[in-house]
Order: structure tokens, then C-alpha cells, then sequence
């Protein structure tokens, strides 16, 4: 199998669908003559056309606004919002709108659009530019939320991202658009709702996702040393979320850690412990650890930047409170 | 301005008419209790609908707002259906699951009412954008009052219609206010029709209470976007007679204000001027009005004697 | 004390703060000569005139940005939104701008707004206009939150929310404006950030805010009858959240039970759920049961919303369910 | 145009050079990797900031953006901090919690740059209308960048001022491009200004190489503004000489294009026009050049010197 990046493996995505299906069009801010500001879309601009790869005014709303409607009428759009922080400016658009539509209408209209974003920290960004906002996402009925942590789950997701009939919230992360890895030379997707045990252990259940994965799978190999044997599991989709997967983990390992980037408070793992809490508590032997971004917004500086976002040594920390 | 055929003529009254007897009938099941939720009624703009939806290819799409049944029934919606909706019914168009401001019908290129002031310009816009990209011959008509010109929407919307140059026709239903707030304390210009030289459009101002007029407007406006001209912005003078919901007494209004209106109703008007032109007697508004009556009445009778929805239908429909 | 409606009581509150302090004014749609959508300014407009008063056009943006930059320069703006469902539409204004302007400046500036809206389902208003969207405000550091139950609470915390240097979301519900409740003639505040107990019991701990309060005491009254004795805790605050108080009502009853009007998934529930099991997990004896609206958007019809919006009946299964 | 005093063009001057080697300091430390997180420098820009603020008065306000290292220069900001924020340190502006994108200084009246585009604009008009409630004779400017004009932020907030006649001067440093993309691939009206039209405000093209035409231009509008006129449009044409960040490569525009707007250079032509006035000799720059070098040299040490925030002060500033 070839090794290519995230970033890679995202472009593969977009343009094997864009060859495959005529309907499928990109739009967003700088997606075109530039590349998209993270280069995804290198390109494809020249390779499609401006009539497909569309560079927009900066009006967020406006964008999403301009995926729903030509969705409606039959079309495929990827559109990107440039940085999470900025998904802000159209939440009408994304929650009240395209996210309702099917529901509303009593399932007369259907919104297949993904909306491609990235978020998370590590660039000294500061907190307009750091932010993981997915679980506001998660939070909505209508849509789905995806967010991969490898190039083989990058490509895979997106191409079922694009091909599903309903809106999709596809959350990259900045820092891991040069993540090498594996990607088959032939066509292949990744269902939807569908996560992984990316290391199999006995001792205790650390689900994580997204770059945060990385941080976790350090933790668990740090740990196995101590022989500390951690299940790892990458839910991969955030909604819906495969929790079949977790509660197995955690009825054989009766431990359960979240890390993730987003804050703690009300971040992706507060769902993922209350779930468990409620459906398998009687397997638990000890208490669910968050290991999350600290509820500050995200400071500039590095050394800030760097103790806000947990790192393996804080999910270590996590784990074995866990197991005290 | 172009001559209208008297069967031409007598659509346009007839469906004005029948949206304002849906309209009243609406409001008074909403008195009963038998309706619940929002109901914004368009009594006094039918023109603006009607007009403007008469002259839309039969594949061209539009969006509608909260006060959306006029260009619902203008673009030929199953009356039985809208009024189940607003009954909750399951037989409603939206399964009793939208509502009134909800209403979607994709199968005529309607694309939905919206509960949200401005929310439908994007959608309208993004539609535009499909249909250069499909290039096909379509084109949009996008309706929304004189509150909605003041949100970002319509200025990101208007933008990017201006800039690509898109096939959709932007009909501002201006009836003088937004809930409480007169477009004198709302609008920095008071002339919406002048905003569209912000966008790179034509502005156009229409009578809206003479469907003639706006149906002209209208059609060149479509033909200059089918063209690949671009957009329009159309400012529709009109008004509601009614309060902005069914629990609004109009404080913030006169009744000068109104009764000058309501001199210039939209069907009063154009049945004189058919009478005059000898298109319509009175004995032909009166079978009209029969008409409309039995239509209603059905309406109504099948709302009433449809089902609920399903408990179960709940989970249906979140995800397609 | 005298008895009046979660309505005036609101009123009462803007009123004595708008006389104490010139430098309070409040804008919003309709909030002038209509008296507020919900009637709560009703009266105010002719009291305090249009400088105090004021009405907006519909720029929910630009009505947020307009209570920053006053705040910025020394006033203490109460905007209104109209419908939580609107704040959508700000989302940027709140999120990325006011929450995070203390921080980011390094504590250079502050922005003492408050943010009235109101949010909820029981109007047949489907789902752009019956939404319960605080769990976000409260996964937003920077911002705090207030969702009061009682027209005693409504009118000492929006006083406090007024006299706070942050910006506050103060989360009204559409069905308690009539609720009735004895509110002192005397001044009084409460604390931003204590929850009380409304109800003592020993059995297992409800907790429950806003409107769904008189559903939770409600269920609580009438499992009083099986035996039942459940503790029905109130934060008012949600954030920040007054979690000892859950906690040590936790250690007494060993069962907690949440109910909410919000969204199962992500609902505020979920971090009260999570912050229990991680913190105090070993004082639970059943699983912890969230009780929300479901994880569907507001539907219009009387029935159907009614069945989405947890009512008392829910709520007891939900408390038999962490008996058990 | 009014005669400027030979001081008062001096410290136009000044303050112009002091920006350019501000920037152009950063940008080398940021290519050493002293400078972490976004830059975006604004050399070639500096006639708009500092013409423009040159004329406020003391207790006016400022709201700046992402490229705003210019206006907190102009207004009289403190190089060591800025420098120091820069770098991250807790000497900085904010305690190394914003970076170049955040930095604020209320005691000078500036309410902060901003990471978002257009999110500074409807802030500038909050103040204005804070100003208005309070009664004082304050004015606000607000600078955006040509894509800011395309945010629904910038459409709600002129509209609100226009009505209002708020006291705040709208200056749009019109650099013709966001990012990659082209104003002419952006805008539907390519004529900024002509934008106010759609407000009730005036719209007033400047020269934005040119220091004392923005500021003449920027005098009148406050004035008119204090006057209780209300808010003015200003379109300041310019450019930027680098990329968007110091990671853009600029391969969207030519090198011509570049090279023509250079030719207009802001501090070139305007240290031309003064030795032709005589206000100005070559040794004057050289002095004023080194006076410069020492600040930022100066404020590097400071910097770089300066501690790391302790791990401790992520929790503070919170909540005030
Ligand atoms: C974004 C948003 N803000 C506020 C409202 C509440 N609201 C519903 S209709 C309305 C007035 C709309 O006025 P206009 O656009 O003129 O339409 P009209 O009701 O006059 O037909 C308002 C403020 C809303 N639905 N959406
Ligand atoms: C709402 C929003 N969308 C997108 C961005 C990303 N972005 C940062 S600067 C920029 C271009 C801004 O262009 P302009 O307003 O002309 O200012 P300039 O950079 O030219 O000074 C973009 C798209 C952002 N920061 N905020
Ligand atoms: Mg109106
Ligand atoms: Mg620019």
C-alpha cells in the first residue's frame, strides 16, 4: 500500500468523487487558485474548473447557505469553511436550516451536502483560531459528524461523506494534514457510524479521536511498560457514534478514559461518559476520566497553547486515576 | 405593459382570491383552537405571490418565508394538504412535523417556507448556483419581507448573486414592518429597491397591491436572468391587514394607515378593472367564490377527519 | 411577599437596574414599542424612552456586537434575542467575540453584557423556534449561563446577571412567563453559581432546571406516594455550575437522575452526568439516567411535541430505571 | 486640502517608517522562529492608519483587525509589548494569550484587533452607539479589510449606524485582496465606497498611499460624525507588499502589479514630497531610520528578554 498524507488522501477523496459523480462540486473560501488554505484542494481547481472548484466571498452563510440550495436541487456540494472558529458565522444556515430540512418538510427535501472544516490547536492560532467546536454539532439532530485522525480514514469517511443524503460535518484537523499513512491504490470507503479498536487491550477503555488519537495511542504504549494494557478506540464518526464498540471495551475492561481536544466541559466525551454511566455503570470499577482541553479559550502562547491541549503525559495521568 | 388574456386574468383572481379565503379560514380555525402554533397570514399582499408566480417556468424553483401560503397556493400547492399541516395532522404536507412556516414541496420547485427571517435567501441563492452549474435554463424566485433586507444574509446572498451572476429573482415583500418596527426605524435607506445597487443588480420598485404590475416585473426579471443577465431585487409595496401573528392587536400602526390601504386592495381593484374590461360579472365573482368556498370546506373536512400522526413517526425523518 | 408572574418579575428586575444604574439599557427586536415578543419591556420604552429602549432591525450580529462595544466602553447592555433558536445567527458575535475578549486581551478589556432570550418547546413553534440550545453557551469558557425556574429566581438572578463584569446568557422559557410565585417587595440578588435544593429526599437526586423543574417535581410528588423520596435540585446556574451541591446530594442518595428540556445527546445533562461519575462515582448504586427531549428536532404538532419534551411520567420511569 | 504643519507631517512620517520596520522586524523574527502563530504585516498599507488616526481625538475609539499592527502603531501603542505579545511573552499586551491577532489597549481607546474578518465591525458600532447613549462628542473608527465588506457583520452594522446616525467613521484599507481572492473575483460592486450608498451614509474614495489625503478625508467624516451627522463609508485604496501571511507565497497576482503599486510607495513618495517642501532633509531620515532601529531594537531585547507566561495564568482572565 502507498504511504501518503492526510492531506493527500483528502484531495484523492475529492477527486475520485468529482470524476465519479458530475453532481459533485466544491466551494469555500481560497478552495480554488490557492489551494484552500491548508492546500487540500491543490488542484483541483485547475484539473475542474472554476465552474466546480469555486472560490467564494468571505460570507460563511452565504456558503453553507449555497450547499443547501444546490443540494436541494440535486447536486453534490463540499463545501469548506475555512476554520471551525469560523462555522460560527453560519449556525443558521448548518443547524437551523440544512440540519432541519429533511425533519421539517416531513421528508420531502433531502440535503446531501459535507461541510468540510478543520479545527484543534498547535499552530499558536489563539482562541478565534484553535477551537474544536464539533460537539455543538453533535449536539443537533440531522446531522452527522465525522472527524478521522489517518489518511485511511480521512479518504475512506469522505468519499461516504460525500455519497450520503444527508449533511455531513467533516472535521479535519490542522495538525495532521502531513500524517503519513497507508492508503490502498483501489477504491474503498469507510461506512459511516462505524469505529475502531486501533490497539487492543484488556485493562482499560481510552477512546479518542481525531490528532488526540496520536497523544493516546503515545499514552498506551508509555503505559504498556508499566504493564498497563490500554484499549484504544477510535469511534472515527462522532455522530452517530459507534457505541456498541465502547461498551464491549468497557464491559471487558470495566475502566473508561476520554481524550479528546475539545473542552471539557460539554466537550464530545461528556456524552461518551454519560452513555456509559447510563447503559453499562455495572461493569465500571472506576471512575470516568475526561482528559480534555482546559475550559480556557485557547491562549497564543506555545508553552500556554501546548499545557491547554492534553498530551500523552496528562492521559497517562487520566488513565491511572482511572485505575487507582 | 403586456396585454393579459382574460383566462389569464381570471387565474390571477382566482388565486389571489383563494389565498385570501385560505387565509381567512386559517385564522379563524386558529380562533376555534383547531390550529396551533405561528400562523402569519398574507391578507392584502396576494398580489405579490400571485403576480410574480404567475409567470415562473413550470420548472423554476422559489423559497418563501414565514408568511408563506400566498406563494404556496400562487404555485399551485394542494390546498388539502397545507391545511392538514397547519391541523398537525398527518396528512399535512410536512406529516404535521412543520407546521405553517415549514411547508416544502419540492415536487413543484418549491423549497420551502422558513421560520427564520432571511433564512431562505442563502438557500435561493445556493439553487441559482446549482442551476448555472447544471446549466439549465431554471431560475429562482426568492421572496422575503422588508425586516429580512437588514440581516447578513441577504447582503452575503445578494453578493454572490450580483458577483456569478445567478439566475434568481430576489422579491422583497415589502408590507412597511416587521413585527412592531416601521421600515422608518428600521432601514438606514427606506427605498429597499435602491439596495440592489449595492449588489450589482437592478432594482426595480412594483405596485404590489396590482398583480399586473408585478407579474410584468416579474417576467422581465426572469427573462433577464434566464439570459445569464443575473438577478433582480424587486421591492413589492404592499401591506398586511392583519397582525404580524394571530396575537398582534397592531398597536404600533393607525387606523388611517391601514383603511389607505385597504382602499387599494389587490382583488377589489382587479376585480374592477376586469369588470371594466368585461372579462368578469358579478355573477362570475360569485361562482368563484362558490368555488373557493367548497374548496376550503374540503380543505378543512379532510384536515379534520385525518389522522394524527404516529407517535412512531417522531423518529422518522431525521435522517434520510 | 407579594405573588407575580416569571413575566414581571423579569420586568421588576430590568426596571429597579435601569433606575439604580444609567448606564443599563436594553436592545432588541421588538423589545421598544411592542414590549418584547414575550412582553417582558413591556412599559419600559415609555418609562425609560428610546435611548434606553431600543429597538433594533433584525441584525441579530449586529445587535450582540452592539452590546459589546457599549459594554466595552462602560454601559451594561441587556440585549435580547428573541428565540434561542436566533443566537444562531451571532454565534461568532458571542462565541469568538464577547466570551473570549477578557482572555484574549490578557484582562485588558471586559464585557459586562447580559444576553436575554428565551428557548424551549410547548408552542407548536416546530423546530426553529423551540429549541434548547445553553448546552452550548455552556461548553464556551468565557460565557456564563443562567436558566432560571421561579419568578423569585428570574428576577434575583437576571438583577445579579446586570450587575456581572461578563457577558451572562440569561435563558428564559417561553412557558413560565405566566408561572406565578412569591417574589420579596425588598431588593434582593442571588448569587451567580448556587443551586438550592427544592425539594429534600433521600433517595435519589433529581436534577433539573428551567421549566422542566415543575415537571421533576411533579414526578416527584407523585413517587413521594410509592415511597419514593427523591431530591430535586435546581442549579439555576449553568455555568458555572454549582456541582457540590449535586455531589453531596449524590453521596446521600447514591442515585442520580437528570431531566432537561434540551437534547438527550450533549444536553447539559451529559456534563453533569460525566462530572458525577468522574468525580464521586463510587457513592452511585445504579446507573445514571438522563431524561431529555429527544434527540429529534421539534416537531409542530401538539402530540408529537409533546411526546419529544420529557413530561413527569418520563421522568419517573427514569427514576424507577436508576432504582432498580 | 489643509496646509499641515512640518510637525505634524514629521510624525506622519515617523509614524509610517516606525510601522514598516515594526513589520518588517516581525516578519524577519518570524522567519527565525522567534515569532510563532498567524502574521499578517502590513507594509505598503501604512498611509491609511496613520493618516487616519493622526486626526483622532484623544478619548475617540479604534477597532482593528488581523492586520492591525499599523493602527495600534499609529494610535501611539507600546512597541515593547506589542513586541512582546509577538513573541508570546508575559510581558505582552495580553499576557501572551492573544498574539499578533488580539491585542487591545482600552487606556488608548483601541478595542482590539480581531481574528475574524468583519468581527470587529459591528463592535466599532456597539461603541458608536454607546457614544450616543452617553452623550459625549466620542467617535469611533473602524478598519476592515475589502473582504470584510462581504460579511453579513459589515451589512447589519452600516445599516444600524446609517439609521442611527452613529458617530463612527467606516475605513475600508482596500488591499484588493482577502487571501488569494481578487476583490474583482469577490465583489459584485468592484467601487467599495459606492457600498454606502445602501446605508444613507457617504461614501468617500481615498487614496490610500497617499498619508494626507486619508487623513484629510478621515478629519471631515469625524467632524461629520461629531456633528451628529452620523457614520461615513471611506474606501482607502492600497496594497500590500508581502503575502497574506508569512506563509503565502502570493502566486495569485502578478509581479507587475506589484511593482506598480511599489512605484506609489506610501513613505517614498511622501519623504519626496517633504525635502520638496523643505521640511525634510536626507540626514533627517537617516536620523529618524535610526531612532527607529533603536526603538525595535529596543523592544526585541525587551522581548526577548521578558519571561514566559507561568503555566499558572492560563486560568486567569477567565472571567473579569
Ligand atoms: C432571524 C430572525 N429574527 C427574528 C425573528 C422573529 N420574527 C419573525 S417574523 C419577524 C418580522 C419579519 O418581518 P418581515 O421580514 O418584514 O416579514 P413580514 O412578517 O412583514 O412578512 C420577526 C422579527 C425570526 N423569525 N428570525
Ligand atoms: C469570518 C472569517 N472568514 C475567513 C477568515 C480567514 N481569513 C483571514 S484574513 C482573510 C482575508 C481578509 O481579507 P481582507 O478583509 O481584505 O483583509 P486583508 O487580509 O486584505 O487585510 C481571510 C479569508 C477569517 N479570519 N474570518
Ligand atoms: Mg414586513
Ligand atoms: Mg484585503
Amino acid at each position: 500500500m502507498k504511504e501518503i498524507t492526510y492531506r493527500e488522501a483528502l484531495r484523492e477523496a475529492l477527486r475520485e468523487e468529482m470524476l465519479r459523480d458530475e453532481n459533485v462540486f466544491i466551494a469555500g473560501e481560497d478552495v480554488g487558485i490557492y489551494g484552500g488554505a491548508y492546500a487540500v484542494t491543490k488542484g483541483l481547481y485547475e484539473e475542474f474548473g472554476e465552474e466546480r472548484v469555486k472560490d467564494t466571498p468571505i460570507s460563511e452563510a452565504a456558503i453553507v447557505g449555497l450547499g443547501t440550495g444546490a443540494a436541494l436541487i440535486g447536486l453534490r456540494p463540499v463545501i469548506e469553511i475555512m476554520y471551525i472558529d469560523f462555522t460560527t458565522l453560519a449556525m443558521d444556515q448548518i443547524v437551523n436550516q440544512a440540519a432541519k430540512f429533511h425533519y421539517m418538510s416531513g421528508g420531502n427535501v433531502k440535503v446531501p451536502w459535507v461541510l468540510r472544516t478543520q479545527g484543534g490547536a498547535g499552530r499558536s492560532g489563539a482562541a478565534q483560531h484553535s477551537q474544536s467546536l464539533e460537539s455543538w454539532f453533535v449536539h443537533i439532530p440531522g446531522l452527522k459528524v465525522i472527524a478521522p485522525s489517518t489518511p485511511y480514514d480521512a479518504k475512506g469517511l469522505l468519499k461516504s461523506a460525500i455519497r450520503d443524503d444527508n449533511p455531513v460535518i467533516f472535521v479535519e484537523h490542522k495538525m495532521l494534514y502531513n500524517k503519513k499513512g497507508p492508503v490502498p491504490e483501489e477504491e474503498y470507503t469507510i461506512p459511516i457510524g462505524k469505529g475502531i479498536i486501533v490497539k487492543e487491550g484488556k485493562d482499560v477503555t481510552l477512546v479518542s479521536y481525531s490528532k488526540e488519537i496520536d497523544e493516546a495511542m503515545k499514552a498506551a504504549y508509555e503505559l504498556q511498560k508499566e504493564g498497563i494494557d490500554v484499549e484504544v478506540i477510535d469511534p472515527r464518526t462522532l455522530k452517530p457514534m459507534d457505541f456498541e464498540l465502547i461498551f464491549e471495551s468497557v464491559k471487558k475492561t470495566s475502566h473508561l478514559v476520554i481524550a479528546e481536544e475539545d473542552h471539557y466541559t460539554l466537550g464530545v466525551g461528556a456524552e461518551i461518559s454519560a452513555k456509559v454511566s447510563e447503559e453499562v455503570i455495572e461493569y465500571l470499577d472506576g471512575p470516568i476520566i475526561r482528559v480534555a482541553a482546559l475550559d480556557v479559550p485557547i491562549p497564543a502562547a506555545r508553552k500556554l497553547e501546548k499545557r491547554v491541549i492534553p498530551d500523552a503525559t496528562r492521559i497517562m495521568d487520566g488513565i491511572r486515576r482511572s485505575l487507582e | 405593459m403586456e396585454e393579459i388574456s382574460k383566462e389569464e386574468a381570471l387565474k390571477l383572481l382566482y388565486n389571489m382570491k383563494l389565498i385570501r379565503a385560505f387565509e381567512e379560514k386559517a385564522g379563524e380555525l386558529y380562533a376555534e383552537g383547531k390550529i396551533s402554533g405561528f400562523l402569519h397570514l398574507s391578507v392584502g399582499e396576494e398580489a405579490v405571490p400571485v403576480g410574480a408566480i404567475s409567470v415562473m417556468g413550470p420548472n423554476d424553483y422559489l423559497t418563501s418565508t414565514h408568511r408563506g401560503h400566498g406563494e404556496l397556493i400562487a404555485r399551485g400547492g394542494d390546498i388539502k394538504r397545507m391545511m392538514a399541516e397547519l391541523f398537525g395532522k398527518k396528512t399535512g404536507y410536512c406529516k404535521g412535523k412543520g407546521g405553517s412556516m415549514h411547508i416544502t414541496d419540492i415536487k413543484i420547485g418549491h423549497l420551502g417556507a422558513n421560520g427564520i427571517v432571511g433564512g431562505g435567501i442563502p438557500i435561493a441563492t445556493g439553487a441559482g448556483a446549482g442551476i448555472k452549474i447544471k446549466k439549465t435554463d431554471q431560475a429562482v424566485l426568492c421572496f422575503f419581507g422588508d425586516g429580512a433586507v437588514n440581516t447578513g444574509a441577504f447582503h452575503e446572498s445578494l453578493n454572490l448573486a450580483g458577483l456569478w451572476k445567478l439566475p434568481v429573482v430576489y422579491i422583497c415583500e415589502n408590507n412597511f414592518y416587521a413585527m412592531s418596527v416601521s421600515l422608518y426605524r428600521s432601514h438606514a435607506v427606506k427605498e429597499i429597491y435602491k439596495r440592489a445597487a449595492a449588489y450589482n443588480m437592478p432594482g426595480v420598485l412594483v405596485d404590489g397591491m396590482n398583480v399586473e404590475d408585478v407579474r410584468e416585473k416579474v417576467k422581465e426579471a426572469l427573462e433577464r436572468a434566464r439570459r445569464g443577465e443575473g438577478p433582480t431585487l424587486i421591492e413589492a409595496q404592499t401591506y398586511r391587514y392583519y397582525g404580524h401573528s394571530r396575537t398582534d392587536p397592531s398597536n404600533y400602526r393607525t387606523k388611517e394607515e391601514e383603511d389607505q390601504w385597504k382602499k387599494r386592495d389587490p382583488i377589489n381593484t382587479y376585480i374592477k378593472k376586469l369588470k371594466e374590461k368585461g372579462y368578469l360579472t358579478e355573477e362570475d365573482v360569485e361562482k368563484m367564490d362558490k368555488e373557493i368556498e367548497k374548496i376550503l370546506e374540503d380543505a378543512v373536512k379532510f384536515a379534520e377527519e385525518s389522522p394524527e400522526p404516529e407517535i412512531e413517526s417522531i423518529y422518522e425523518d431525521v435522517y434520510a
